[in-house]
């Protein structure tokens, strides 16, 4: 086992865990920031081809659109709540 | 064992779980992207490239449809709730 | 284990979970809950057309999701109007 | 063998956060929330004893694809393709950038910038080594301990005049 993929994969068990035991909203959305960078990191080292990369950039930014759209929806629920 | 793979199972079992057992409809939906994030793993692992792409470009489109809804359908709610109050006051 | 045997009991395994907590999840009385709950149950389907190897299945199974997903919520949020109006009209 | 690997890893993810760190605070991430995510973010941070400023950074960091985003992606194109993937990777995240409705300096000349820099240092440390250093930055601020990161990006944002 190569000594990369080793401390990343240990990072992301560790940011599941702190995900599904925390209990703000707000705070969710940073380890889940945290998680999608070690996955993209883990699809480009599996698939060593140019077309991996590819994958690798459209997974991250469609990821940062989600948490964007998720943000807004707390900042405009937290008033009617 | 390859480590994406450990790591997509870990995602997706604890994504299931905690889809259940929240009770927040924004928890739910958080953790509804964790569970995509398992599918996008396995898909990646069994070399499946433009399915994964497919599926990394409509997770935000679905995302967005149920946020929007839970928006419209909270504030259907609570005016009623008002609605209901403010209306035997009028009607005395 | 084999890699086939992992996803395709994985894939079961949320088949199960969600179909369970869709009918005696916690507060699923409310619908949009509930909506949420049955999401649950169509990854599990997703993971046994990928143990398969059913790629245009899979494929399509992901892209009509999305528009499945405007329709309820859409059919939700009409169905609370409707019973409001009709609350209002009995009193 | 194994220690020279691990002296190498440290190495890398020190350069890739000075890198990061240095060019978002120069573009002024610290100072207002750029969207309207962003806010919340902030005064939850502060909300559990952190710094204004520092929970600005965090929620835009979260919030659209910023240097940190450009570091990573850039490093992983130069481990795949050589040079010239850096740059497609600096133009991909200029196109995402536009579409978070962010002006996008920051994640352009983030990725450029590490491209230089693996271009200078390839025959001593790898691109490989820069993937598993971009992680172990970000998890030194958004993984571990929220309260003590903000306050320590917060000192670094008064000293460069961004903020209060």
């Amino acid at each position: 086992m190569d000594i990369i993929e080793g401390v990343i994969g240990f990072i992301a068990l560790l940011m599941v865990f702190r995900i599904f035991l925390t209990r703000s909203r707000a705070r969710k959305l940073l380890y889940l920031c945290c998680l999608s960078f070690c996955i993209s990191a883990l699809i480009a080292l599996y698939v060593k081809s140019p077309m991996g990369g590819i994958v690798a950039i459209i997974y991250f930014i469609s990821s940062t659109l989600t948490s964007n759209a998720i943000a807004y929806t707390i900042e405009q629920v937290k008033d009617i709540e | 064992m390859e480590i994406l793979l450990i790591v997509s199972g870990v995602c997706c079992i604890l994504g299931g779980l905690g889809v259940i057992l929240h009770t927040n409809p924004i928890n739910k939906i958080i953790m509804l992207g964790l569970l995509n994030v398992g599918l996008i793993g396995m898909i990646v692992s069994s070399y499946y490239l433009d399915i994964a792409i497919i599926s990394s470009i409509c997770e935000p489109i679905s995302t967005i449809i149920l946020l929007l809804g839970y928006m419209k359908y909270l504030t259907t709610l609570k005016k009623k709730k008002k609605y209901g109050r403010d209306l035997p006051i009028l009607s005395k | 284990m084999e890699y086939i045997e992992y996803l395709l009991y994985l894939g079961y395994v949320l088949l199960i979970i969600g179909t369970i907590g869709a009918i005696v999840g916690p507060k699923s009385n409310d619908r949009f809950i509930r909506l949420l709950n049955t999401e649950v149950a169509t990854f599990g389907v997703c993971f046994i057309f990928l143990a398969y190897d059913e790629a245009l299945a899979l494929m399509t199974l992901i892209a009509v999701n999305a528009i499945l997903c405007l329709i309820l919520v859409r059919a939700i949020i009409l169905n609370a109007e409707y019973e409001e109006e009709t609350d209002t009209k009995i009193k | 063998m194994e220690i020279l690997d691990i002296i190498k890893l440290i190495i890398a993810g020190i350069i890739c956060w000075i890198n990061f760190v240095l060019i978002d605070t120069y573009f002024g991430l610290p100072e207002k929330p750029g969207v309207l995510g962003a806010k919340t973010i902030g005064e939850k941070i502060k909300e559990i004893g952190g710094n204004l400023n520092g929970g600005y950074f965090m929620g835009n960091i979260v919030c659209s694809p910023d240097a940190s985003a450009g570091t990573l992606l850039a490093s992983i194109m130069n481990y795949l393709m050589g040079v010239k993937g850096g740059l497609i990777a600096a133009l991909l995240v200029w196109i995402g950038n536009r579409l978070c409705a962010d002006p996008g300096y920051a994640g352009t000349i983030g990725a450029l910038t590490i491209t230089l820099i693996i271009y200078l240092l390839h025959p001593i440390i790898g691109a490989k080594y820069f993937v598993g250093g971009m992680i172990l930055a970000i998890f030194s601020i958004q993984g571990f301990e929220h309260k003590y990161a903000s306050i320590l990006l917060g000192k670094i944002a008064k000293k460069m005049n961004r903020g209060e």
